[in-house]
């Protein structure tokens, strides 16, 4: 470990040594792709086989893999940081992807002036001015480019007036929509639809005043059939077990896919390694 | 970030459902399954052996039975029965649904989830391999609108793997794999306008979903798209079933690609979690059997005696088991 | 087909009407106060009231969690107004945490209400904690040692400058926690804090988390649950004051009203429609 | 009207919230200009903020500055690694965006192992409920525990794929379990509800009181 440690040392950045190993580095990296590249055909699936497994193996191992008695974790378990830094620090290069489909596609249809070509430039302008303000906020502590004032606010304005309350107007959508679907959704067609408009219903009532009302002047002795009573009843002990039973299908549904995933033995158009 | 060392016995549990599944898998295969199937076995076997030496002993004597039994089931099994597997009505739709898309002469929608490039969404991309090559046999448009930068990769890929399989390979367009945004409800805003605009005839959401669900649903639902829904998130699935067309309830969604494929490891699959589902139940009615008893001990209406003491043992150590 | 139109229509409402109506019900009761409707609170919110003002009545220190941000004020928000003024009118000390970094504020906001009505000062009466990075690790150190933990309040002034937590060290001497809170905050409290020193925990959740607390009501882990904003309107009607709780829960009331009597017509038109083609069947087959 | 009122509307911030929250609600009614306007402008605006966090919260904390302060050069070699993503546009490379791919198909897989045991596991253990009233166990609790076993396994029974339901017993079972699982699904939908308005009256509210401050000035 200390030899890797040694070869791996940090150098600091202002020593021109490390512009020379920061360099060779991306050289050797893309050494090895193109090495990796020119090998026969027949070759790539096990490589990919191969990285799925390493993608996998270190989460798996320090999960399984025994600990000391008196420790907190195994060998494994310092590395989790760095495991998930480079996870995510990788996953950052992806973004591109998101950029070249969005925006490439906008793109297009602002210059081939598409019909619907000045949203399509709205997007990019949006886009633009709200990474540049981001990145402006974080990084402009001086307010080097513009006066400060006007940066902070000019981010409020985006970040508040725009992003925020979009969210916010688009969440509270589904106000309408639910109303709209409890309309159409509970009808007694069956003896399963009954089942799912009478526990809806009831728990509704159950939450609000209007229901609090209906069922106020229930003798003492009947308080379960309060329909706040009901209600509470229904989500704790009917509610409970069913979602329980159903996650755990789902888990071990996961579980699987995982296990295929992993191993490269998951079927299909994309992962199918048969063919 | 959950770690086995805080309690090791439930990493056997785990492991004990993953064998169960993995070797169902495997044996599923031609040809690979004793060497395979028995290098699964043995590692488990290795690694419960671990346990034995480092902690529990009563627990981990049951595990290794419990394995033992496994690794002789592995060894005796036959991969030359492929096994059906019940009706799930929401897939059998999907030819109906393609079909009518077509002769309306609108495209088909497909959105992975909102969540990111995990099992669900992975999940979702393989289901939707198997329709958008019957999209493409119809010559018809298959729109795929992602939330995560990556899963527009990936997603590409399946799209034109599946119209390649398809047969018509020049159908397939890249800039109708979309990624919207990654962020909730901008992505719901994109995709509510993505519908009307596009005139979706049917739409297949199959992944991670959230609140944003409903908002695409009635969206659709209002411009007569027929949807067919299947989410990993419980919370979602009441939503799926009052506004969606079908419903593919719980793990009916990881059963989906056994059932469009009828691919064997796949089905060997389903075969496994089954078993493993089994074992979860029957240590749910042990665990309770146990609880009911140690609770009666504790509270005097068992009395000690010898016979009852050993009973005690046992119940305490399965308890133990998973505490 | 005439006698089938009425059960048709019923049955297939245009959804737009049903978003005017909706918008109608929802605008009204805002415009115009005078709308109301009677209150009669729950048992849960009963309970959750009597619970502080039992916090209230040993006029030791109340620890309030705030987990919401501003996109469910529109619940917690009201919740916690009742609640932090149902504190100011008893004259209990308090302190805010925050689980959310945009929570410090909406509090602060909420508090700066009615702190004039009150005489409430900051630092003498109630003291703001700030957002706190790490929950579950915050909760364990304030079990031992509240200043040791949070060391300074959301302006980076030190706790130990901070009249109201003078006899303060630890869970201990707190005489009470209310979690407000859209999240799953609910486990951390009672898995790590209130067992400690049986400090008794008011669950104050939106509606959709409410059933998280069912099970430990029934065990006695919590004292109350004050479910959404109905609760918020509960409580204010505890109170004996009127305000966005009660208004708001009068709405709630009015559009729950508004869907039963939709679900009503809707099956209405359903089987009417249904028994009136087989009415009409009969009839052609004679 | 007076100008503090005016300029009350006019406030940047509040007018811009408002009129993208009226152009979004106005898709209720159908779909329109505005607010394919203010759709543009949302996904526009999520994007920019999506890429502004991605440098800030992620690449320059943990590997910006760690490498180029810090001097861990070693860093330098996800920019490679990072390349092979764009792999997907040729046709000769796609092979190494698959590689990449798989390696988070991996790591996603080898989380998985441990979400199990971090959520599912403790909520087998919760399932341990006792049947016998006896102690602090009161009959009623007694009885909720065997409600709550039999809808367990209802359920789970009802999501068996693979075995055969042809057994009379498993067949009621598994009717039960659906059924159960319909009534615990309409309490969800229920149960969600107040959460929603909650949420549409306050963008009402913003939109009526705290811009248009209508409480105020309608009657006046």
């Amino acid at each position: 470990m200390s030899i890797i440690n040694h070869i791996f040392a940090p150098i600091p950045s202002s020593h021109p040594l490390f512009y020379v190993a920061f360099f060779l580095t991306i050289l050797v990296g893309l050494g090895i792709l193109a090495l990796l590249q020119i090998l026969p055909n027949q070759a790539r699936k096990p490589i990919i086989a191969l990285v799925t497994f390493l993608g996998g193996l270190y989460y798996t191992a320090e999960f399984f893999i025994p600990v000391p008695t008196g420790h907190d974790g195994n060998f494994l378990s310092p590395y989790m940081d760095t495991m998930s830094n480079i996870a995510s620090v990788l996953g950052c290069f992806s973004v591109g992807l998101g950029i070249i489909s969005l925006i490439g596609l906008h793109f297009k249809n602002t210059i081939k002036l598409k019909a619907s070509w000045g949203f399509s430039a709205t997007l990019i302008v949006c886009f633009v001015v709200m990474t540049i303000f981001t990145l402006l906020d974080q990084y402009s502590p001086k307010g080097m480019l513009i006066p400060k004032v006007a940066n902070k606010s000019v981010y409020q304005f985006l970040f508040s007036g725009g992003l925020t309350s979009l969210d916010a107007a688009m969440f509270a959508l589904i106000g309408f929509f639910i109303i709209s679907a409890s309309y159409r959704a509970f009808r007694i067609r069956s003896l399963e639809a009954s089942y799912l408009m009478a526990s809806a219903v009831i728990v509704m009532l159950g939450q609000v005043t209007l229901g609090s009302a209906l069922t106020h002047n229930i003798p003492h002795a009947y308080d379960f059939f309060k329909l706040e009573n009901l209600s509470e009843y229904i989500l704790a002990h009917i509610n409970s077990p069913a979602q329980r039973a159903v996650t755990f299908g789902l888990a071990l549904g996961a579980l699987a896919t995982s296990l295929r995933l992993w191993l490269s033995l998951e079927r299909g158009l994309y992962f199918d390694q048969e063919a | 970030m959950q770690h086995a060392s805080d309690n090791w016995n439930v990493a056997n549990f785990v492991v004990i459902l993953s064998v169960i599944i993995l070797f169902k898998i495997v044996t599923a295969q031609k040809g690979m399954k004793t060497p395979f199937a028995a290098c699964i076995g043995l590692f488990t076997v290795i690694l419960l052996a671990f346990t034995v030496r480092a902690h529990w002993w009563g627990a981990s004597i049951g595990i290794l039975i419990a394995s033992a039994f496994l690794l002789f089931k592995i060894l005796t099994s036959r991969s030359d029965r492929i096994p059906t597997i019940r009706r799930i009505a929401g897939l059998n739709a999907i030819d109906e649904a393609v079909g009518r898309a077509t002769e309306m002469g609108r495209p088909v929608l497909m959105i992975p989830g909102i969540g990111q490039l995990d099992i669900p969404a992975l999940q979702g991309l393989n289901i939707f391999g198997y329709i958008a090559r019957s999209v493409a046999a119809f010559g018809n448009r298959t729109i795929l609108a992602v939330a995560d930068p990556p899963l527009a990769g990936v997603g590409e890929e399946v799209i034109r793997d599946a119209y390649a399989a398809g047969g018509r390979p020049e159908l397939f367009n890249p800039d109708d794999v979309r990624f919207i945004s990654d962020r909730q409800f901008a992505f719901a805003s994109g995709v509510a306008g993505l519908i009307e605009r596009e005139k979706v005839a049917a739409s297949f959401l199959m992944g991670a979903f959230f609140a944003e669900s409903l908002i695409i649903t009635e969206v659709a639902q209002r411009t007569g798209t027929i949807q067919i829904a299947a989410t990993n998130q419980f919370t979602q699935l009441p939503f799926f079933v009052a506004t969606c067309d079908y419903v593919l309830l719980g793990d009916e969604f990881y059963a989906a690609s056994a059932y469009l494929s009828r691919n064997p490891t796949l089905l060997g699959s389903i075969v496994g979690q089954d078993y493993a589902k089994l074992l979860i139940l029957v240590v749910i009615v042990l665990g309770v059997i146990a609880t009911g008893y140690m609770e009666l001990v504790h509270t005097g209406a068992i009395h000690d005696s010898s016979a009852t003491d050993s009973l005690t043992k046992v119940a305490d150590y399965f308890l133990k088991m998973f505490r | 087909m005439n006698s089938n139109t009425i059960w048709e229509k019923l049955q297939s409402i245009d959804t737009r009407i049903l978003y005017v109506v909706t918008l109608i019900v929802i605008a009204l009761p805002m415009l115009f106060p005078q709308i109301k409707l009677p209150i009669v609170p729950s048992q849960e919110s009963i309970d959750c009231y009597q619970a502080v003002e039992e916090m209230g009545a040993t006029h030791k220190l109340i620890l309030i969690n705030g987990a919401f941000s501003a996109s469910s004020r529109g619940e917690n928000g009201w919740q916690a107004q009742a609640i932090i003024e149902h504190l100011m009118k008893m004259h209990a000390p308090f302190a805010i945490m925050s689980i959310d970094p945009q929570n410090p504020q909406l509090m602060q906001d909420i508090v700066d209400k009615y702190a004039k009505k009150y005489d409430y000062v900051y630092g003498r009466d109630y003291v703001n904690l700030g957002f706190q990075v790490a929950f579950a690790q915050t909760v364990k150190g304030m079990v031992q040692d509240i200043k040791g933990t949070v060391k300074e309040d959301w302006k980076g002034t030190p706790l130990t400058n901070i009249p109201v937590l003078k006899n303060v060290k630890s869970i201990k001497d707190v005489s009470g926690i209310i979690d407000i809170t859209p999240v799953a905050s609910l486990d951390t409290w009672l898995g790590l804090a209130t067992r400690v020193y049986d400090t008794p925990l008011v669950y104050v959740p939106t509606a959709v988390m409410a059933p998280e607390g069912y099970p430990y009501k029934d065990s006695k882990q919590i004292k109350g649950i004050l479910m959404g904003v109905k609760g918020a309107g509960d409580y204010e009607y505890l109170m004996g004051v009127k305000e966005e709780g009660t208004q708001i829960s009068t709405i709630l009331s009015m559009v729950y009203g508004l869907i039963i009597l939709l679900i009503i017509f809707g099956n209405i038109g359903y089987h009417g429609a249904r028994i009136s083609a087989q009415n009409a069947q009969k009839h052609g087959s004679e | 009207m007076d100008s503090n009122y005016i300029h009350h509307l006019f406030n940047p911030i509040l007018l811009f919230g408002a009129i993208g929250t009226v152009a979004v609600f106005s898709l209720v009614f159908r779909e329109n200009k505005l607010y394919r306007l203010f759709e543009h402008i949302f996904i526009g605006l999520a994007m920019g903020y999506s890429l502004g966090m991605t440098w800030t919260q992620v690449l320059r904390p943990k590997w910006w500055d760690p490498m180029m302060h810090d001097g861990i050069w070693i860093w330098a070699i996800v920019i490679p690694i990072g390349l092979m993503f764009y792999g997907i546009y040729t046709k000769k490379f796609s092979w190494m965006a698959r590689m990449i791919f798989g390696f988070y198909f991996g790591l996603s897989a080898g989380t998985v192992f441990q979400g199990f045991a971090a959520e599912y596991i403790p909520q087998i253990t919760a399932s341990f409920k006792p049947l016998i009233a006896s102690g602090a166990i009161t009959k009623q609790m007694a009885a909720n525990n065997w409600i709550f076993l039999a809808i367990l396994i209802g359920v789970l029974t009802y999501f068996f794929f693979a075995f055969e339901q042809k057994n009379i017993v498993v067949k009621k079972t598994a009717n039960f379990g659906r059924a159960m699982l319909m009534v615990a699904m309409g309490g969800m939908f229920g149960a969600t509800i107040m959460t929603r308005e909650a949420l549409l009256i306050d963008r009402v509210r913003f939109i009526l009181i705290d811009w248009l401050q209508l409480n105020v000035h309608l009657f006046h």
